[in-house]
């Protein structure tokens, strides 16, 4: 490692350590998806925090508000974080997703408008993508956007939005060329979300929480400015904000992953699995699958700086989705007989985590999307036809 | 009418195939009961058991009921495993009718048998006879996780007595019984903890007494009941799983037209269908064989049914882990029964241990 | 079990015991699938044994030389082959397939030419279905055949013929009309192998043995009645035929899969292997595994008496090969650390059955082709297109 | 250049890759060789170690290598398992290499290290301190299945003299020494049985002493290059896969276009890019970390070079099983990978035993 990012190591860790602590104490290994729900204001605190003392948008450029960081200085960025039990961040998706977006394809217009309110940790931002009928098949967008006089009116409705309940923008991608098809036609928006034209209606799911919303929009209102690029440059905007999803927080996540490999091994000792030989077997997979997703990451990390993506970006999301979820089945057999027992009506942690770990393989694309992907994209495999022959 | 089924099997497959899918909507349960988390309907149960006459299935009909054995219990635990039916039928009618039938007196038998049959009593059992001490005649000690015993009339344990194994009936308001229940991840079949605390011998009726080796026997066969609520349940997954591929559609062609779905639907059906033919063999196995069969009959069906619900939430993708959609429930009560009378991997140990003897 | 069935337990089973002995001793569980090049010459002999004794074709009526065995007698007829190690049957194909197709589809001058050589284990079948570009794809079928004076001329290409090299018939698919398509204008040629338009070549395979072969027809010539039924009934009676495939001989496979699941228990026993807890629970599934083989057959079987194939007759081809391949390498896991070494540089019956069993799943109807089948035969799903979108 | 290897390590690729593919016939091997099961290919190695001069690859610079350590190793095994070389390179310049290098006196190195970076020097180790006895100056016992010993000019073993393990090298002429070759079922690498029928010790050189942590270290990693061997085998076979699913028509399709198979060829892509990620971890590994990483390479990279080579033998279809075609020769490759130095079982419960503690 060489001295600056050691120099992170070191001021970041220290601050996290120190300001982790008293009031926020609470807050740690919390609010991580699939417990969305804790601690909602504390944790837009904890951002706020964060932003008071540079710690929202490192890798931004410094003009932005950012410290400018490279790719070595993210990672020990993300992972002092997460070492440190950092919480679920309730700005992740304006700082990681529409942040890089705006600095890559917005106005300096917009950049002064947008990007400050995410760095101070005061607005926050969601996503506006899948539609009902328009989940794998990202393209296949029903909702429509019109301009009229200064102002675009957007109509239809968006799924899976994750963080919207506490958000006050959503990005969104919409339809602006009545007959367009597929990837034509598209507008990437920015929509207010404090108004009469949008509802939000959480979706509860298999823990009991809801971690996603649904977002209704009837001549939902914004200003004619507040659309990145122009009219049909919707979807390679959204595709590169995808883009951005592989970047350095994986190994951030990847620390929280490891904490919940420790707490197995943890319980394992105490509770006496550790004595059962197919038990043993599976949590040294486990963190073998750990060690191995740490490296395919850094291999990934560094590719992405040199501006090129190797096949880990394609092999990343299937890998970690399907260990994690064999993850959530072996801490269920560590815990033994007493996992199916709920304490005081509540999930436990690793009872949440074993639930929730079923939506991994399906949400950002399912496991059958990814291998399609993997096929056409990595493997320069032939693509399905579309259209149902049986139609 | 399919082997090895009967016309009164499939008469009553019909008769409660209709009543649970009505009664519980589809898994989904009636508005309240899976959400309360008590895992148990009476009014289901009293449906089902008095409008329907289903408690006797596998009675003697000298007391009351249908005689129609593990086949008959296996039919009607598919159906109810369709709809994650909320109702004591796997203790009522199961272990505990087998108990009574193999040991008990014939005052017990006449006494118990016709009030299961008729539905005016639910029945829990658990293995006790490691877990309770008798001192001065009075029992005490604890087990945990029992199915349905927070629902129970009756308490049937082992106990042990001296060199003998008495099968015991605690009626649920004796002096000195706690029955803890438990909320559990799956909310559609609760347990609860026993405590026995100094319970006076004296106060509770002796079934009568069986040797452990032909109790534990007796216990593993009564796993074929929960093997089959397996079938019912994945069927239930699959069926679903084919419903709703066959209307979505994504890339302008219904996502079931797609091979990467149709191959994991295959996958599902081949596992069903060879666990099914694991449960009905063991339901009509020879004496013989009957406890091995159930083992692999248990193992391999709630192995199955595990795999199986989650790989339908899979293919249903994001609707499939909504709460509103009934496909988690049935996740849950796989991942229970997967569990809930020891793990695949003891039982397939237990096969282990038949053909190669102790592993030591 | 009814008094019949015993009496075909009894009397088969005693015929076994005293015949698979002397001369034959050294047959016992050979040329099974697999090891088919095991004393050619000597399994011939003994098929001629079991046809001199009245026990070949007992399926068949009584009328072309059978005994009219119903289910459950076929079931303990194949049965108890197996249990005294009956070697695999040089005259499978002629009397399992050639024969119940002849007497469904044939003339009763064609049964009287054909069936008695079979009975009498003196005249051998192969099958003509696969072609090179015909694997999956079975109705793709290329080679020709037209009508020329008396005698049809046959030109083209088979392969995977089994137990081509012994044989005196090939029963072949062929296109007789010109310019037809799929499963139209086919013909179901009798075709003699003894004679220069026919040259076989033996495939080398996994094994260094050679169970399959490839037929090439230059101008081959057969008399022009050896068809069964006209032109273009080729695909129905060629799809009747593989329904027979599915028969009671399933119960006989069977016992050999149990005899391999006894000889590997047998050898955890004496090396130690059984001491290990994993090897234990693979050796305890496979055996469950065989029980609820056995039990799917019965209730496939008891459906079949009735006429109706249920759903287990789907599912039984997948479920076997896998499990049979699976159970290959539980052999190697269990021979440990020997298993890679040969005695005198031939293959060991486990090892030979862990590589050919890699087949298993190939032959027949690839597990991929299967599971297309069950989809859509079984569940109802829609077929997929045809023709390639990239094209 | 992609992370982490530098020019160097391209240039070492190049040069291998097409060599080996050509030398090997893309793994069917040269006429005869792998019928003949010896395998072994002096032909081949002369070429490899004198005209492209790759035996020195891990040497240091000092003694005629090219000092570029594990992942220059990684490298030519890679390429080498592409094409299933029958070369001795596993055993000579892998463990044999470190060994001399970890412990070696300075007479030692000079004398052997020069010798195999040029090739005129095959070298085979095996542990021998637990199954070798000396008495009386002699040395006694024997070892099964070395890898590549029947070719070996000199044999390197543990040998436990009192408290210290010294390691000895035996020319392989060398009195009461006898090596005896096994035909296997993969017939690309032979491996032999070694005995030692009282040999003088006086007749052995002593290279140096280890600590037995130290050199069960030393072994464990030296499993780094036998991963990656199953890193190249893999993506042969991925690449085979690939090249025959998109010309093989069936249905009026290539074959590649149907989801099922492209679904699995994307699993394969995942799990070979995946383990690479762990052999080239553990290739640059900090020396605390490195046992574990070399561990979590060769369960990961064997394990997953057996289910690779299968998946493509089954994606063949017929031909996948035929002696012609090279497949199988890669599919009984990556089943000797997987057993050669212990199973991934064993690997795995090392692991566990690091997080867990030991079992009982």
């Amino acid at each position: 490692m060489s001295d600056p990012v050691q120099k992170v190591r070191d001021e970041f860790g220290t601050w996290m350590k120190e300001n982790l602590a008293g009031e926020f104490a609470c807050l740690k290994w919390r609010g991580t998806f699939g417990d969305d729900e804790a601690y909602p204001e504390l944790r837009q605190k904890w951002e706020q925090k964060l932003g008071a003392d540079g710690w929202v948008g490192v890798g931004w450029p410094k003009k932005y508000g950012g410290r400018g960081y490279s790719l070595p200085e993210m990672v020990a960025y993300n992972e002092e974080y997460a070492r440190y039990g950092g919480p679920g961040r309730s700005g992740h998706i304006g700082e990681t997703l529409f942040g890089p977006t705006v600095i890559a394809f917005g106005t300096e217009e917009q950049k002064k408008q947008f990007l400050p309110g995410i760095r101070a940790g005061t607005e926050y931002w969601c996503q506006g993508y899948s539609e009902p009928n328009a989940g794998s098949d990202l393209s296949n967008i029903k909702t429509k956007a019109r301009l009229v006089g200064d102002e675009w009116v957007v109509d239809g409705q968006k799924i899976w939005t994750s963080l919207a309940v506490d958000a006050d923008w959503v990005f969104v991608i919409a339809r602006a060329e009545e007959g367009s098809k597929g990837r034509n036609g598209l507008v990437f928006l920015l929509v207010p979300l404090d108004q009469p034209g949008v509802e939000i209606r959480p979706i509860t799911q298999i823990t009991g929480g809801s971690e996603f919303n649904e977002l209704f929009f009837t001549e939902a209102k914004t200003a004619k400015g507040n659309i990145l690029g122009g009219v049909g440059d919707g979807w390679k905007i959204a595709m590169a904000l995808l883009g951005f999803e592989r970047g350095a927080s994986t190994l951030g996540q990847q620390m929280i992953f490891a904490n919940e490999v420790n707490e197995i091994i943890k319980l394992a000792k105490i509770n006496g699995a550790y004595h059962d030989p197919h038990i043993r077997q599976r949590i040294a997979k486990a963190y073998a699958g750990l060690k191995i997703m740490r490296f395919s990451a850094l291999r990934m990390l560094s590719g992405a700086e040199k501006g090129e993506w190797g096949p880990e970006t394609y092999t990343s999301k299937i890998y970690w989705a399907t260990w994690h979820r064999d993850l959530g089945e072996l801490a269920m057999d560590v815990v033994g007989s007493e996992a199916e027992i709920m304490k005081d009506g509540e999930f436990g942690a690793l009872q949440k985590m074993f639930l929730f770990s079923r939506a991994d393989t399906i949400y950002a694309g399912t496991n059958q999307i990814q291998r399609n992907m993997i096929a056409e994209r990595a493997l320069g495999m032939p693509k399905e036809p579309r259209g149902d022959p049986n139609a | 009418m399919a082997y090895p089924f009967s016309e009164d099997h499939d008469m009553i497959r019909e008769a409660v195939r209709g009543w649970a899918q009505d009664w519980f909507d589809g898994g989904q349960g009636p508005e309240g009961v899976h959400k309360a988390g008590t895992g148990f309907d009476a009014k289901a149960w009293e449906s089902l058991t008095k409008e329907l006459g289903m408690a006797g299935v596998a009675i003697d009909e000298a007391y009351g009921g249908a005689g129609l054995g593990d086949l008959g219990r296996v039919v009607i635990m598919e159906e109810l495993g369709a709809s994650l039916a909320s109702v004591p039928f796997l203790s009522t009618c199961g272990i505990s009718v087998d108990l009574i039938t193999a040991c008990g007196s014939d005052a017990a038998k006449a006494d118990l048998l016709p009030k299961i049959a008729s539905g005016e009593l639910i029945v829990s059992y658990c293995d006790g006879h490691n877990a309770l001490k008798l001192e001065d005649g009075k029992i005490s000690g604890g087990v945990s996780h029992v199915v349905s015993a927070a629902n129970a009339d009756l308490i049937l344990l082992s106990l042990r007595d001296a060199d003998k194994i008495e099968i015991i009936a605690i009626p649920n308001k004796t002096n000195g019984l706690q029955i803890k229940a438990h909320q559990t991840m799956d909310p559609t079949r609760a347990v609860a903890d026993i405590r026995l605390d100094a319970v006076n011998k004296s106060d509770v009726t002796i079934i009568g007494t069986i040797s452990e080796a032909d109790l534990n026997e007796l216990v593993i066969q009564s796993f074929i009941a929960l093997a089959a609520e397996c079938i019912g349940g994945a069927q239930k997954c699959l069926d679903m799983t084919l419903e709703y591929t066959g209307q979505r559609v994504q890339f302008d062609r219904t996502i079931a037209s797609f091979q990467a779905i149709k191959h994991k639907c295959a996958d599902m059906y081949v596992a069903i269908e060879e666990a099914r033919s694991a449960v009905y063999y063991a339901a009509t196995a020879e004496p013989a064989e009957k406890t091995e069969a159930a083992l692999i009959a248990k193992a391999t069906a709630t192995e199955m049914f595990f795999k199986v619900a989650g790989d339908a939430i899979q293919l249903h993708g994001g609707i499939g882990f909504t709460w509103e959609y009934p496909l988690h429930f049935f996740f849950k009560r796989a991942r229970a029964n997967r569990t809930m009378f020891g793990t695949p991997t003891r039982d397939y140990e237990r096969l282990a241990v038949g053909l190669l003897g102790d592993a030591a």
